[in-house]
């Protein structure tokens, strides 16, 4: 439950080595700059779901060696080309790939949200993606045709991360339209967010706003990072920055160009 | 561009996907894709001076040509209730039975390439009615005898639910249909050969005796594509709005 | 698809005699205007599914032999006590009851929304809410300990029913919090609304207002109906009529003094 | 009220439902549920005076004090992921498993008595860590030897999954507690009798040698619940608040 708004530090603790991590895709609010504090912080063996993919956020994490288990749809930097630290990362097997599919990862934290240990998923049946799934399972439908169709069991994360235009100092959270962040913290344990300010007032109170608001009730923690998705854009308030990626892009590509990156952008704090 | 064409590669490809698309209701356009959402914005031109206010359009990379008010999911939802009719996939590899490949090349577990991940085509493969495959690069390198990861099959058996699945497959050199488990080679774009396109497919096709010509785009196509879609590209893809069509960018691309 | 706000007989069409019609419970924005207007029409044989419950709406179109099966978790007055047209119908058997819990018609409708033949659901095993119910079945989930679960079928009404503060005219309606209307609506083949008012401009252009919008693609028509939930409430914007309700509840007691409430409030119009 | 006491039987039965609560994270009440509803907001108010920032409360009813923003369905997926710790039943019969009737006497197919309908409660029942059983009518014709249609059982087969259930009933007359499928006689209110009970009572239960008089609330309590907690009652049960407590209705009570 919410207590106050904490250093940007402070606020992370919950991520602990070894924790299921569960973060929004490249455009819904990515947590940047609390990406580069745990990178900072040097987490350890994480379990990174990316809600349905991911781009930059799981590319730094991977390269940085924080994440053992990846659990997503896609990593890629979209028109900056292949998320170069993720594809090097799973050719060499330094982490342990769980392929799946976006509405597959839907379903399974919805079936955390709901309290369900499963839920079922059209598609899938006879692609190599179910195939790799040990942990999905086929039933015959007991409904109309006894048709087979795929159950996924439930994702509860320990940790859901994301970032959001502002929150309340009751810990109520302005999501908007990105509706998926209010499943991930509904299907978490423990939800802890940064926001671009603090809004006056209680979010709750105004029916229109509150429309698009998770509730404290479900919020851990809070910190303030302005531009807290730089370089990734937070939709309606700021594009990405394309420039940068494109930079990010070049040297990642090499080990040596990402330690570099890291060194002057993350290390550095320049843009923490 | 040819130095006898009117038009850009792109045009003639995004003409031809229009012309795929038909006269549905909603057509879904997927993250990096320009030339299908070139061709669907088109078709909504084409809807509206018919005066068909059909088809709906999501881009899903857009603020302003989406309409998902329900998070990320929204899309795949929406499929699931069949009210998606057309999307579009790729693939790092594609083969001969129209499964795609957007996960690697070599084992599995040991990968030569990894491509980023098979996003929703697990699930929108199966349930989207028409499902255009485009791939501009055609070549035995990415139109394979045998995809090396099933990311989507481009069949099922008999008992799976499977409304849905792909039609044809759009390259840089030609067309094909999709029907009964097999590609047909539907005509060969201008300034390319059928000897070209079996030179450069890794899997067998059917062919009808005479394979015609890629009609070229209509000059009032051309105009419409030119002059009212490309400003509205422009939002979601201000590179290729910019290369193709020379359309500014706007301050805000967010 | 939208096309343009007609009458509010001309937006019920699609509202047929014997169609399954999914209408929300009676805090969420009941759209009691047209359920007078369709108990003028003489609508019959109705499916109706009250999302998970129902108070006057359900009783109305029951005393009005309007309702053939009833699928719903309760329906009652409230404060005001039973409600007597439902009450007096089950136990005559004049209606068909499909008795459910409140969460399972939330799955079923969700079911529907993702386009899969089922949802499972906790709870139920045991109960006699279960046993009467032939169309859900019951499995042992293939996950960790085999425990046995019930499975739901989707519900796929024909048209989902509801009132709204208000739309703009490209169909988009702003639904608020009430989420659930945005279930009801994805899940139904067609969806009608009635609203207070039209608001100027495009809902979706404005980021506060679209994070509560139902977007008009899923919206088959729209009337205005000021107080269209009268005598319900409608939340953040008008309280139920305590008066009137209290007034119904003595008047349904008896088939004779129902009959007098629908000449007065319902046929003569008064109140549509 | 007798005339020796000073407060209100519904006070008496909210100060034994706030102990029942105890210091938990989130509770919730459902529709007409005032002296529950009273309960709940005394529970934090303890809360606050004990500086521990809970129990949140949930009045489903209420624009304030309801923090649900996902729909009518919030609150059950809430209670699924285990964040719901109490919850209140009642039912037309209950009977001496803890089984609840909110359906029909009679035969299902051909009943006596409609009662509305189970609402929640046959998932809340088994989710719910703390299930307050609550009848303020404890008569023979409310608490059976059998309930005619089981809405939701008070206890489960060892293989279903059930992290939740009944703690207690509260009636006009007494508590009884609820533990391995059956109830125990916990005390009988100030002003009736052991005698008084079972004869009202028409199922078995256990009782101890000496069943002890329930403590009337304490004079701070009273304050707590007259103050603080009864303006707060009158947005979502202004009778009640009005009747019980004398406190005025607001202009607008939606």
């Amino acid at each position: 439950m919410f207590q106050a708004a904490k250093s940007l530090d402070d606020a992370l603790a919950a991520i602990t080595d070894g924790c299921m991590l569960v973060v929004p895709r490249e455009v819904s609010g990515v947590p940047m700059a609390a990406t580069r504090a745990l990178i900072r912080r040097g987490v350890k063996r994480l379990h990174l779901v990316a809600l349905p993919t991911s781009s930059l956020q799981a590319d730094l994490l991977i390269g940085a060696g924080c994440v053992e288990t990846l659990e997503t749809s896609a990593v890629s930097l979209g028109e900056f080309g292949p998320a170069p630290r993720f594809t090097a990362a799973v050719i060499s097997g330094a982490i342990k790939m769980m392929d799946a599919t976006c509405p597959a990862l839907h379903a399974a934290l919805q079936a955390a949200e709901k309290g369900v240990p499963f839920m079922p998923l059209r598609g899938l049946i006879g692609s190599d993606v179910l195939k790799y799934r040990d942990d999905w399972k086929v039933i015959d439908s007991p409904f109309a045709n006894s048709d087979p169709i795929v159950l996924l069991p439930a994702i509860k994360p320990d940790v859901a991360l994301l970032h959001a235009p502002m929150a309340d100092r009751f810990g109520n959270v302005w999501i908007g339209r990105q509706r998926e962040l209010a499943t991930m913290a509904h299907a978490a344990d423990k939800t802890i967010v940064t926001v671009e300010k603090i809004h006056d007032g209680n979010l709750l109170d105004d029916p229109v706003l509150a429309a698009g608001t998770l509730p404290g009730f479900y919020v851990e923690s809070i910190a303030v990072a302005e531009r807290g998705a730089w370089p990734l854009p937070l939709p309606d308030y700021y594009a990405a920055d394309a420039e940068h990626l494109a930079e990010y892009a070049r040297m990642a590509a090499t080990p040596e160009g990402f330690a570099e990156y890291l060194e002057l952008y993350v290390y550095a704090k320049r843009a923490a | 561009m040819n130095a006898e064409q009117t038009f850009r590669d792109e045009e003639l490809l995004a003409d031809v996907i229009a012309r795929l698309i038909g006269d549905v209701r909603h057509v879904a356009v997927g993250n990096a894709s320009p030339i299908p959402a070139t061709a669907a914005l088109l078709a909504r031109e084409h809807g509206k001076l018919q005066g068909l206010g059909r088809p709906y359009v999501s881009l899903l990379q857009s603020r302003k040509h989406n309409f998902f008010t329900d998070g990320a999911r929204e899309l795949f939802d929406c499929a699931g209730q069949g009210r998606i009719d057309v999307f579009f996939l790729s693939g790092g590899q594609i083969d001969g039975a129209g499964n795609v490949n957007l996960v690697s090349t070599g084992g599995y577990a040991h990968p030569k390439v990894r491509f980023p991940g098979s996003f929703g085509s697990a699930y929108l493969y199966y349930v989207v009615p028409k499902v255009i495959l485009f791939r501009v690069e055609h070549s035995r390198r990415t139109l394979v005898p045998k995809v090396d990861f099933i990311s989507a099959p481009g069949a099922s058996e008999k008992n799976v639910y499977r409304p849905g699945g792909p039609i044809a497959l759009v390259t840089n050199r030609c067309l094909f249909s999709f029907a009964n488990g097999r590609f047909r080679l539907t005509s060969v774009h201008p300034g390319h050969t059928v000897a070209e396109v079996i030179e450069n497919t890794g899997f067998d096709f059917d062919k009808p005796a005479t394979v015609p010509e890629t009609p070229a785009p209509s000059p009032a196509t051309l105009k419409l594509m030119r002059e009212t879609v490309a400003p509205q590209l422009a939002e979601v893809y201000p590179r290729f709005a910019a290369q193709v069509f020379g359309v500014g960018q706007p301050a805000f691309a967010g």
